[in-house]
This record gives structure tokens, sequence and C-alpha cells, in this order.
């Protein structure tokens, strides 16, 4: 087996050990409808975390998308309620100014050296402060569309439902699947995590590469943006707080190296679904404090991490002997 | 060579400053096709500066680069492989974390509807490679084969694509001789073609056996270009170092030198699956030398001494007491000194200084609390750097940009800081002048003569010839033979590592 | 008889004293009837609320209790409820959707709240000459919105009385310092301010700390009014330095799982928004004894 | 040649923003400078910068190690709101005020073992590792507190947070004493040089012989120690642990404090001075929002606004433009 492809099946072990052990505690967990939550409630951080996956694996990492998602529910609002736009009309504004946003990103960390960390934070300010300036009360937005795809879903046997936003990210994890992978910009991304500057040397056009990798991230942090305002049908400036570290937990949950060269977008599926898991597993339970929610969610992180690194010890890089059989 | 061709690319008046320091002065240099042009020069004399202006890895501060007759300036790397430069960089600049395929088709890979060919791709790098005698899984990460087999990639993928132009920094450093004279038959093919081939090296009989022409730098300055047919070797080391060397190969006596009381002892130190239990004893004022092929297990050995590998057996003696030595803390803490084979990774500190790279073993081994202060490090830092000549324009300024041989220089340099009284060089010669390498050797002779004990790791024949008392040589990661007296010849080694030897490459 | 059923209960967090007293009280008063409840602290997070929820739903609960972090957004997963006919009661917020999605609201009025305040300082101050700085919650949060609005309502038609600054202090007591300090020094070492206005107690026992860290008297130099009612704030009026505070009832459970015990024993509709009380505490009724009383909730 | 090097410190990007901040706080507000004695203690807007500043300034210290050897603590808020709940912990219970600050810094020093055991011995990636704190740590600190905050009126702890020392309120003199004692140990002992070997080249420098285990457990551990100091001035202030709130986002301020000083997030070179104006150009930054009278949406704004510009005046290209632009009017 490809040793790279361990991490993302030990992933995979991992999570369908804990998903057993989570049934054979409540039953009542193994159930179409619990595993459609799973994707209609994790939707924007699965879009989201596909954004960072590519960050990551560049070797750079994206603060500002939690942010990002939080002012696109605000504008998606502001123009739909307040301006009175056609939804899909505002989509495609928040995908642009989301994207724009990201390439500015991409090129200040390009053309003047600052660490995306740094370059990211900023950018999270700067999303959050907008949005509050766009409007700090929350705006709900009713309009038939948002009604229509609240109310369209495929019904799974045993009441399941596999809604319009669990199939988004469903596409998108595909889509990135296949950018990550199949594609010359795929490589690239790979390339720069390797080595920036062998990239260069190798002919990666690194300035472009470096921006779309992030206006790729802002546009899905974006995109997440708008299925969290179709999620809750509200524009809110302190919605999705903190996701970015949702994400980047999913991401290096899922075996992608958060020094970059390394990862996997189906791996992140994981590592979304594993959260969802915690958080599902917690519920059913029910019984733990506030403190105790964080301190078990802290403790699953560690433990996941921490099977994870032996696995991946045990299958550390070994230099190929080629000259002997 | 096609004689008076118009040449295929042209740098003329070629300056390039780094902050106050001129590494490229007004130099010329034309290639045309159909030929090798060696470029040749010491460390630091601006070889790879110029071949990243002609690949468009810098911009020139000055004169122009002339493709086809026709000025150009190339933006990027990028930019100068569509107009058909294909390059190997001096140190590996290929991308360990992704394929072999992928690194050689990087940035053009075949695509149907935007979606990469990948079977197509693997197909065609097997083949490739094949050319070059290498049979590997090309879907396996770069980072999991060895150096030599990397650089191998790295040429093929030059000349994938070079269409005009291919260029060479010091490719062969890592190659052993099968390999070297393979990738010497491709370039003859090229050549044939009509290319026109860059060639550096520090091995003189490799460029007098491919080359056709020579161009020599010194201290970012052109000394001259002249066709090998016109010179010999010791024209070109003169030109090179603007005096006259005495590089004494002889090294007759050296084996029969006394022998101090014993310094260092190491009692079948051994880790599974990588080096097999071998004993070595090592005395004052000794060279033992190591001989091998490549990934025979010369390295590993040298890690499992310094304590970098833990062994899992075994026992280690210092002056008669035994130590522990688990990490190579202990091991610097016992006064051994070790200078890896791979610089950039485990070698050099690349943001930090001269200075600081030269006092910081010493500064470990000192402690946290004593620290040295900026006159005694200026001071140490100095007569080392000055002893091994590293030239650097300031001992302020970062080492990573020296160029490679005075990287390694500074690197020797830190270890002599601590005052050893055991060294180990893995490759040090490797990637290093003429004139730095008989220095080097000259340094490794008066080490001995000062009484210290060195275990020198070398793929050159003749040069652990010229300076061991004694030869281990490795096979199969298990030290199968030690040689001494007369038997320290290369007839002899090489019939030592030839013996059934299970490395068919 | 609501002994043995299985409710959940979504809280947003723990981010205050305040949230803490309602999650313990909620648990005693399930304890108390027999209830199991399941808790959820969703950490401030609406998205973790609407998981929670529905993995209550995936888990079959006789009942939900939200205490719903932000007013929108709850649409769909409360019709998700519906149809699994789980009734749901929403405690100590509202939120903007078709009442016929949940069974009753239990909260205060936050407008009254900060009315309350409001008026009460017209009264304390008469016709003097009033400077008010106010310490705003957390930006955008529906409490800090919603008592500003009803503070300056209280005050509206007087004229004497005025908001020179607001600033948020994201109810916390370390912000609500910091802040006031830097009023303090833009006021002219305070000598401008007549009153502090702050959106809960915790911002205002801050507020405190920098009243007399300026050497003004809080209480006498600068009046202090505040909302919730947590212990602290009584123990500052026992020392004279807080002058009112309007009280936030940490117990929305109590008549939540009244009306819910009526409704499932035979269906009788609640009211569909009950109101708590905004009681006006001064220094006048026993602020000794309402500490000790509170001490125990789990502020 | 001197004049000019001292000139030139000062001309750095880091002081040249502090000064303008400071300026427009003086523009928006004239007392800004003015100082006081109340009470047996400084007062004014500029010492309230500093005290206000002093908790980041502490995480920063420690930050700047972490950060330097390549690494990044993420967990120090929380470390922050743990020593806080402890030390009100105990004193309520009846503890004196001495004990429960040394056990608060054990405490502090205990979290920065255990990132150091999960970077340097389960080899974690630092982010991930102390995200594992960052997340169950608040959730221990209101385990300890049981999620109330819990007031304590002991002399030791409210004097960490809001007393005085010669008149500078103490905040500031314990933030001073750190700053200067771990920049003297940094730099008068070899740990300054090995902490820089180790973020440029973890490997060569294990190649060198430096025990970089070691010294990453020290620096993170360090790191927990400026944590849980910083913890117990916050709880000292307010006279309470608040374990929802305190240091809540700090580690964020705290980075930014770093990399506006000039730390590369990469590792190698630091200068814990500088770390400590990066803290303060933040402070500088929100006492002049609060003092402006601006409406708190535009918080956010403002504050990213300047970050940018000072990251942009400190990039090298911009930075290299600059100087040459000022070499030449020197020449003029
Ligand atoms: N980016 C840089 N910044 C500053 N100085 C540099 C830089 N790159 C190279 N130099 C300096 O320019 C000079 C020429 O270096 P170059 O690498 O071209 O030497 P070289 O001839 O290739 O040597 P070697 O044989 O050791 O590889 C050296 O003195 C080196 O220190
Ligand atoms: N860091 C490493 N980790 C794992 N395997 C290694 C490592 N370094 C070398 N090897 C492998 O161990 C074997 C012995 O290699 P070693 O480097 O000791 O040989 P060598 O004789 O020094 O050859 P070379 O000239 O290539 O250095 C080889 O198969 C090599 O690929
Ligand atoms: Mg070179
Ligand atoms: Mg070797």
């Amino acid at each position: 087996m490809n040793r790279a492809l361990r991490p993302l099946v030990a992933t995979t072990a991992i999570f369908a050990l804990a998903y057993l052990a989570a049934i054979l505690q409540f039953p009542a967990m193994f159930s179409t409808r619990v595993l459609g939550n799973f994707l209609t409630d994790n939707a924007f951080l699965g879009i989201a975390a596909v954004g960072m996956t590519f960050v990551i694996i560049s070797g750079g990492i994206d603060l500002s998308v939690g942010a990002v998602i939080g002012f696109t529910t605000v504008l998606n609002a502001v123009l739909i309620m307040w301006l009175g736009l056609h939804p899909l009309f505002a989509f495609a504004i928040s995908l642009m100014v989301a994207a724009a946003f990201g390439a500015v990103m991409g090129a200040a960390i390009h053309y003047l050296k600052v660490p995306s960390f740094i370059v990211t934070l900023a950018g999270m300010f700067l999303a959050r402060g907008g949005a509050s300036v766009l409007s700090p009360d929350s705006i709900g937005i009713k309009h038939e569309l948002y009604t229509t795809i609240s109310k369209s879903y495929i019904l799974l046997p045993g009441g399941g439902r596999l809604t319009v936003i669990g199939m988004i990210m469903l596409l998108v994890f595909v889509f990135g699947m296949i950018l990550a992978h199949r594609t010359r910009f795929g490589s690239y991304v790979y390339a720069l995590g390797g080595s920036e500057v062998s990239a260069g040397l190798m002919g990666v056009p690194v300035a472009r590469t470096t921006i779309l990798i992030y206006t790729l991230s802002a546009t899905l942090a974006g995109l997440a943006g708008i299925v969290f305002s179709l999620y809750t049908s509200a524009g809110y400036s302190l919605s999705a707080l903190g996701v970015e570290l949702d994400a980047i937990a999913a991401v290096v949950i899922g075996g992608t190296l958060l020094t970059g060269g390394y990862g996997f977008i189906a791996g992140t599926f994981i590592g979304v679904m594993l959260q969802g898991l915690v958080q599902t597993y917690i519920v059913f339970d029910g019984s733990l404090s506030s403190w105790w929610t964080k301190i078990v969610i802290g403790g699953l992180l560690f433990l996941f991490i921490l099977l994870q690194r032996l696995v991946f010890s045990a299958a550390a890089p070994r230099r190929k002997v080629f000259w002997k059989t | 060579m096609v004689e008076g061709a118009e040449p295929v690319v042209q740098a003329r008046g070629i300056v390039k400053i780094f902050g106050q320091h001129r590494a490229l002065d007004g130099v010329d240099f034309t290639v045309r096709p159909g030929e090798v042009h060696a470029l040749l020069g010491e460390n630091g004399a601006g070889k790879s500066t110029l071949i990243k202006i002609l690949t468009g890895a810098y911009q020139p501060d000055g004169g122009e680069v002339v493709l086809d007759g026709a000025a150009v300036r190339f933006s990027d790397p990028l930019d100068a492989q569509r107009h058909g430069i294909g390059t190997v960089y001096q140190e590996v600049n290929l991308l360990p974390n992704r394929s072999v395929a992928e690194n050689l088709f990087l940035g053009h890979q075949p695509t149907r509807f935007g979606i990469v060919q990948r079977k197509v791709i693997e197909a065609r790098a097997r083949e490739l490679l094949a050319g070059y005698g290498l049979e590997i899984d090309v879907r396996a990460e770069l980072g999991s084969y060895s150096v030599a087999v990397q650089q191998i990639v790295a040429i093929a993928r030059a000349v994938e694509l070079s269409g005009k132009v291919l260029v060479l920094d010091e490719p062969t450093a890592s190659l052993d001789r099968n390999e070297v004279a393979k990738m010497f038959e491709v370039v003859a093919r090229l050549k044939a073609r009509g290319l026109g081939i860059i060639f550096i090296t520090h091995f003189l009989d490799q460029v007098f056996e491919i080359a056709d022409r020579v161009t020599i730098l010194r201290n970012g300055k052109l000394i001259g270009t002249k066709a090998l047919s016109e010179v010999t070797a010791t024209d070109v080391v003169r030109m090179m170092l603007g005096k006259d060397l005495a590089f004494d190969h002889g090294g007759v006596g050296v084996a029969e030198a006394v022998q101090g009381p014993v310094r260092v002892e190491f009692k079948s130190l051994g880790r599974q699956g990588k080096v097999a239990p071998f004993s070595l004893t090592l005395h004052e004022g000794e060279v033992v030398g190591v001989a091998g092929l490549l990934g025979s297990g010369r390295t590993e050995m040298a890690r499992l001494m310094f304590g970098v590998d833990s062994a899992d057996g075994g026992e280690i003696t210092v002056g008669g007491k035994v130590v522990s030595i688990r990490n190579p803390a202990q091991a610097v803490a016992a006064g051994f000194g070790f200078c890896p084979e791979d610089r950039k990774l485990d070698g050099i500190f690349g943001e930090l200084s001269v200075r600081e790279n030269i006092i910081i073993a010493l500064q470990a081994k000192l402690g946290w609390f004593r620290a040295l202060n900026r006159d005694e490090q200026n001071e140490i830092a100095g007569n080392y750097a000055e002893a091994l000549d590293i030239r650097a324009a300031d001992y302020e300024m970062p080492v990573k940009l020296l160029s490679g041989g005075n990287q390694q220089k500074a690197i020797l340099a830190r270890w002599l800081a601590i005052d050893p009284n055991f060294l180990i060089l893995d490759e040090p010669t490797r990637g290093i002048d003429v004139g730095a390498h008989a220095e080097i050797v000259r340094t490794i002779n008066r080490l001995r003569e000062e009484g210290l004990a060195l275990l020198v790791i070398s793929s050159e024949l003749d040069e652990v010839v010229a300076y061991s008392n004694r030869i281990v040589v490795m096979r199969d990661r298990a030290m199968v033979a030690e040689l001494s007296g007369a038997d320290i010849a290369p007839s002899v080694i090489v019939a030592a590592i030839a013996e059934n030897p299970g490395v068919p490459v | 008889d609501l002994s043995g059923k299985v409710i959940g209960f979504s809280q947003i967090g723990s981010e205050s004293g305040w949230r803490a007293a309602e999650t313990s009280v909620t648990k005693s008063e399930a304890e108390k009837l027999g209830v199991d409840l399941k808790f959820a602290d969703a950490q401030q997070k609406q998205e973790n609320q609407i998981k929670a929820i529905r993995g209550f739903i995936a888990q079959g609960v006789a009942a939900i209790l939200i205490a719903p972090v932000v007013a929108t957004g709850w649409e769909e997963v409360l019709t998700e409820a519906k149809e699994a006919n789980i009734p749901v009661i929403l405690l100590d917020r509202g939120i903007d959707a078709p009442q016929d999605l949940y069974l009753t609201s239990v909260a205060s009025d936050q407008v009254k709240e900060g009315r309350v305040a409001g008026e009460w300082l017209v009264g304390a101050v008469g016709d003097k000459e009033c400077k008010v700085v106010e310490l705003q919650g957390t930006v955008g949060s529906s409490p800090a919105i919603n008592r500003k609005q009803g503070f300056e309502e209280g005050i509206k038609g007087h004229a004497n009385l005025s908001i020179i600054r607001s600033q948020t202090g994201d109810f916390t007591r370390a912000k609500g310092k910091e802040v006031m300090e830097g009023f303090l020094k833009a006021e002219d070492g305070g000598k401008g301010i007549c009153a502090v206005y702050a959106h809960n107690d915790d911002m205002a026992v801050g507020a405190i700390q920098a009243i007399k860290d300026a050497g003004l008297k809080p209480g006498s130099d600068i009046l202090v009014v505040s909302i919730d009612g947590v212990p602290d704030i009584f123990q500052a009026m026992v020392a004279g330095e807080a002058n009112a505070t309007v009280e936030l009832t940490p117990n929305m459970a109590g008549p939540a799982f009244a009306a819910l015990d009526a409704y499932l024993t035979d269906g009788t509709q609640p009211e569909k928004f009950i109101i708590t009380e905004s009681k006006l505490y001064t220094p006048k009724d026993d602020p000794q004894g309402e500490y000790d009383r509170r001490k125990g909730l789990g502020y | 040649m001197k004049r000019v090097h001292w000139k030139a410190a000062l001309l750095r990007p880091q002081f040249v923003a502090l000064a303008a901040v400071l300026l427009i706080n003086w523009l928006l507000f004239p007392g800004f400078f003015d100082i006081t004695l109340q009470d047996g203690r400084l007062f004014g807007s500029v010492i309230d910068v500093l005290n206000r500043g002093a908790p980041v300034a502490i995480l920063a210290i420690g930050m700047t190690a972490v950060i330097a050897t390549k690494g990044v603590d993420l967990s120090v808020g929380a470390v922050m709101a743990i020593a806080g709940a402890v030390a009100a912990v105990l004193v309520t219970g009846g503890a004196s005020g001495l004990v429960a600050v040394v056990a608060a810094l054990a405490v502090g020093v205990l979290c920065g073992l255990w990132n150091g055991v999960l970077v340097t011995y389960l080899e974690i990636q630092p982010i991930i590792a102390t995200l594992v704190l960052m997340v169950a740590g608040r959730g221990l600190a209101q385990l300890v507190t049981e999620g109330s905050i819990v007031t304590f009126s002991d002399p030791v702890l409210i004097f960490i947070g809001t007393g005085a020392l010669f008149g500078m309120p103490m905040p500031i003199v314990i933030a001073a004493v750190l700053a200067i004692g771990a920049t003297l140990i940094v730099r008068k002992t070899a740990l300054g040089l090995l902490i820089e070997a180790v973020g440029v080249n973890r490997s060569a420098a294990r190649f060198a012989g430096i025990s970089s285990g070691l010294l990453l457990m020290v620096v993170y551990t360090f790191a927990g120690f400026c944590a849980a100091t910083s913890g117990l001035i916050v709880a000292g202030d307010i006279r309470g642990a608040d374990a929802n709130n305190a240091g809540l986002w700090l580690e964020l301020d705290a980075i930014l404090a770093v990399v506006i000083g000039g730390t590369s997030l990469l590792g190698g070179r630091f200068s814990i001075p500088m770390s400590v104006v990066g803290a303060l150009i933040i402070q500088a930054m929100n006492t002049g929002i609060l003092i402006s009278g601006f409406s708190p949406e535009f918080n956010l704004v403002v504050k990213s606004g300047v970050i940018i510009l000072i990251l942009v005046l400190q990039a090298p290209l911009v930075a290299q433009a600059l100087r040459k632009r000022f070499m030449a009017e020197r020449k003029a």
C-alpha cells in the first residue's frame, strides 16, 4: 500500500471504530437520520475545510474562514433583505467578494512575504469587523428560494434526510478531490508545500498559485457562508465564530500535515465527520456539563492525534533500497 | 561541436551584486549548439550565480542574456524552461514529497479536459528512467529514494525540458562511477542532437572526459574561455586558483605512520536492520578511511557512532573509559565531532551567521550557562574561518548565502572549534573545488599530525588512499574488511568491495 | 407528570455567571421533577445548538428546551421537531419564527429591563444635569441591542440625562473595568460622569473597581446601575458601591416545566409568552439577604 | 557611527508605529500624556496602556521563545484562565495568597510541560498540540470554578493585579521584570543562540550536539509560566477568576505582538523587547479606540487597518524601499 495513504486509512478506521463504539452505547445513533444530520449539520464546516486543506497542503494557514463565513451570511442577508436582490444574484456577488478578499490576502502573502498566519489573522479581524459594520444584529432572510431549498431533500429510508446543503458539501468534496489529485493546479499546491524554492526552480508559477490557493479558500468559505445562511435563514456577524479552528482540526485529523506537502481531501471529510460524531455523541449522552464538554472534546482531539501519530510513526519514511531486491 | 556556429545562448557583461558583494562582475559566456561547455571555478567563484541568471532564477544587475541572437529576459525558471533551457541546480531541487513521475513532469503534465493523465505520465517516466538504467517504482515518493536516485531524476527532468540548452550544476557530486558513466552516455547523445550543454563540476577528469570548451571564473570575474584541446589540467587549475597548486597526492608513508595510544574503541556496535555489529579501534594520530559503494551502510555506521541513531548493543570506550552515547549531545560531550553528509538538511543553520554556525557546537558543548561572549566568538570564528579559508564577505552574513563549498568548510570549522578528540567526516569533499579539496586533504593530514583520531567516509578512492592509515570496507551494511599497510591501494580496495558483490545497479 | 421523561436542553454555553446559574437551576428543577434532562452546551454557537436539537430529535426526546443564542435561523430545525411531534420551549430569549413552531417562550423582556434601569436613573437624579456612560454587551447580541434601546427609552424626554460615551465591554468584568478606565480618563478623571449604566452586573463590578482606582466613590460620586442581579452586585450594594440592578431570574425552567407538564397531561396550551419579572433592586431591598439567597445557585 | 545606529533603531517600523498610534491617541484626546499621582499610584492614559498591555506583553515574552523555535502556543489564553481559577479557588478555600500564587504558577508550568511533551516527544505539530489544551484548558478552568466567577479578597492576589510599587502599577512592574529578566537570561547565557539554532534547523541542531528536546521543554514550560503570571494579574485585577472569559482570544493578540515585533513565525531570530513593543502597539490601539468614542462596531475594522499598515511597512520590499529613501534623504 502507498505509504502516504496510511494516515487516511488510519483515520477512517478510527472513525469506524469510534462510531461502532457509540452505536453500542446508543443504538439510536445508527440511523439514517443521524447520518443525514452528519452531512447537513457539518456542511458549512466541510466546505470550508476543503479550502483549508488546500491552504495547509501548500504550507500555509487560513484563519479568516470563520470570519468570511460570517461576513458572507451578513452580506447575503443585506443584499436580499435590504436591497431586495434575488438570492442567486446575491450568492454570485457574495462569492465574488469572498474571492476578491482571498486574492488580496494571497497577494499580500506572496508579495509582502508576510506569513499567512498573520495576513489571514488581519483578514479575520477585517471580515468580522466588516460584518458588524454592515449590521451588528442578525437579519432573518425570508425568501421563497430559501424556503424551497430548506424544504427539498431526499428522504432516506428510516426518516433520514439528504438535504441540498448536504449534497452541496459532497459535491465540493468531489470537486476538491479532483482538483487536488487530478489537475496541474493540485500538483502545484503540493509542490509549494514541499518546498517553495524548489517549486519555483521547477517552474511552478508560485505567485499565481499562492493567490489562487487563498482565492479558492476564501471562495469556498464564501460558499460555506451561503450554505450557513441557508442553514439558518439568517445573516449574523458573529456566526461561525472559531470555525477556522474546527476546520484546521478536521484537516489535521484527516491526516494532512500542517507543515505542508502531504494530505488528502478525503481525509478532511473523515475529520469533519469525526467532529460531528463527537458532538452527536455528547448530545446523546446529555450528562456532560459545559466544562466537561470542552474537556472531552479536547481529550478526544488529543486521542485521535495520538492514534494517528502512532500509525504514522509506524509508517515513517524509510529510504528505499532500489539496488537491492 | 559545430565550429563557429552561432551561439545558442550567450551572457554579455553580466553583473550581479548581493548587498555590497559583487558575485559576478562583467562576465561573458557563450554556449554553442552541440558543445559541452565546462564552467569551472573555486567555491564561491560565481558559477551557480551565473547559472541562475541564465535560467531566470535571478535577474542580472547589469549585462544581458542573449538567446538565439535576441536579447531575452526570463522572468522566472518556468519562462526559461519554455524557451528550451533545462536545468539541474546544485542542491537537489526537486520535491521529496511528490512521486518520481510527478517530479519529472511537474509544470508540463499532459492533461485531457484539465485532468492530468497519470497513466501516461507514469509510463513515460518509467521509459525515461530506463534510459538511465533506473528501474524504480515511479509512483513512490521521490524522498524515499537515495540522493543518487534523486539526482538522476533531476537530470532526467532537465534533459526532458531542454530543447536547446541543458545546464548541469555539479550533477555528479553524489553519483558513483557507474551512474556517472550512464549520465555521460546521455550527455553524449544530447550533444549529438545539437544541444548546448553547460557542465559544472569539481572533477577535472570528468571535464577532460566530456567537455569541449572550458570557462573559468575567479571571484566573480571571467578568467578565460579555452578549448580543452589547447590546455592541460595544470593550466586549468592554475587559472582557477591564480597560482600553482601543491597538491601532493602521494601520501606515501601515511600508512606506516606511527600509531599513538588507543583513543576511541567501538565494540560490536550495531543496530538491527541497519548495520551489522562491528568493532573498530582508532588511535591517536590516525585516520581510518571508510570505503564502500553507495548505500553500503557507511553513513549508518557513522550515525551509530555519533549517537544519531541509538545502537542495540555494543560498547564505546573513549580514552580507556566506557561512555554511553545515546544521542549526539553525549557524543559531543565525549569530544566527538561529525560533519554530516547532507549539509543542507543536517549541517547548516541557514539563517544564522557564519560566526554562529562555527561556534554553535562549542557552545552546545559548554552548556547553556557558559556563554561565549561576542569577542570570544569573533576570535574563534575568525581563526577557524581563516584557517580553512572560508570565503565570506563578512562573518555576520547568513551562512545560507555562502557557496556550497564554503558552507561545508564552515561545518568543518564548527567541529574543529570544539577541539575534538575524534572526528567523523562523511563525504567531506563532496561539491568542493580543487583548491579547497587539497585544503581539506591537507587539513586532515594536519589534524592527524596534531594527534586527532579521524574517521573519513569518502567515495573517492584516490583521496581515501591519500590520507588513511587504515581503511575499513563496508558492504551490505556490514564491515567486511580492514586494510592496512601495503593493502592501502585502490586496486585492493576495489577488490575488497567487489568481492561477492550483491550490487547489480 | 414529567417524572421519568427525557427532555433535551440546549444551552448557549457558560459565558457568564448568570448563565451558569441558569444551567444549574434548570438542572435542579429537573431533578426535583424527576426529569431525565439531556444537557447540551453549544459553546456559544448556533450551529451547535441546531446540531443538538437534531440529535435530540433523533433520540426521540419528549420535549426540548432551547436557550437560543440568536433570534434568527430556527425555522427549519423547529419544523423538524414539530414534524416529529416534539414540543419545544424557548428559554430567556425569543426568536423570529412562526409562533406555532414552539409551545411557549419563557423569557424576560430585555427592553423593559433597560427601561426599568433608565427610569430608575431618571428618578434618582431628578432635575440634575447627568452625563451617563454606557457599557454595552457584546456587539450584536440581542440583550445588548435591547437593553440599550430600553435604557434610551427610559431616559427619553429628560434632557438633563444624556449618554456621552458608549463602548462594548463584552459582558465581562475585565473589559468592563478597562473600558471604564478609558472613560474616566477621557472625561477628565471622571469628574464629568454622573452615572454608569452597564448591560450586565459583571461589567458593573469591573467598572466599580475602575472608579475606585481613579479615587472616586462608586455609588455616590458616580451612580452605578446595571442588570441581572448576580450575587456580587448585591455585595457591592452592601458596601454602598452599587445603586440599582434589575433582576433577570435564572429560573426560566420552573415555569417552562410547569407549562410543559400541563400540556403533556391534558393538552393545555400555555400562554405563548411567559414573561418573567424584571424586578428592580436597590440598597433598600436588603442586599445582604438577596446575596445570601443567591450565593448557592451556581452564579 | 554610533549615533546613526541609534537613529536607525528608532526608525524601526515598530517604533514608528507605536509613536504614530500614541500621537493619534494624543490628537483624539489631548490629556493622553497627562500623568498624576493618585493614592501613591501613577495614574493616566499612558500608564493605562502599559498596565493593560502587561498581560499580553507577558504572554508575548513566552510566546516569543516558542515562536523562535518554530512553534506556536495557542493554549496560553486557556492557561491564564486555569491559573486564575486555581488561585481564586485556593484563597476562597482558605489558603494563603502566597500559596495560591505558587500553586497557580506551578499549574502553569505543568500546562507548559504538557505542551512541551506533546511537541517534543510525541512530535505533534505545535498548533495542534497546543490546540488540545486551548480547547480542554478552558473546560478545566471552569471545572475548577464550576462555571461561576470566583470572587476573592485576598490581599496578595489583589496586590498582584492592582497594587503598585514605587508608584508603578504591579502588572507593569511584573512585565518589566519578566521582560528584562528573560532578555538578560536569553542573551547573557547561550539560550538565545541555541533557541534560534533549534528554530532554524532542528535536525542540524541535533547533529551539533544541542539537546533540542530539553530546550523545547524549557521554552514551552516558560510560556506556560508566563501565561500563569498573566492569569494571576488578570484575576487580581478584577478580584475574581472568570474562567469563561479570562484570556479569551489573547493567544492571538500575543502571537500578533510577537510578529509585529519582527520575530518570524518560521522560527529563528527573535527579540523579546520588540515583542513587548508589539504588545504595547496593540494596547495603545485598543486604548485609542476606547477613548476615541467610535461606535464599537468599528473596533475590529480599525484594528485590522492598523495591523495591515504595520505589516505593510514591515514587509521586506517596502522596508527596503523606505530605507533607501531615508538614506537618500540623509545624504542630500
Ligand atoms: N542570494 C545571495 N545573497 C548574497 N550572496 C550570495 C547569494 N548567492 C550567492 N552569494 C554569494 O555569491 C558568491 C558566488 O556564489 P555561487 O553560489 O555562485 O558560487 P559557486 O561558484 O557556485 O560555488 P560552489 O562551487 O561552492 O557551489 C558567493 O560568495 C556567495 O556567498
Ligand atoms: N536517514 C535515513 N533513514 C532511513 N534510511 C536511510 C537513511 N539514510 C540512509 N538510509 C538507507 O540506509 C542504507 C545505508 O545507507 P548509508 O547512507 O549508510 O550508505 P552510504 O554507504 O553512506 O551511502 P551514501 O554514499 O549514499 O551515503 C541505504 O539503503 C540508505 O538508503
Ligand atoms: Mg555552486
Ligand atoms: Mg553516506
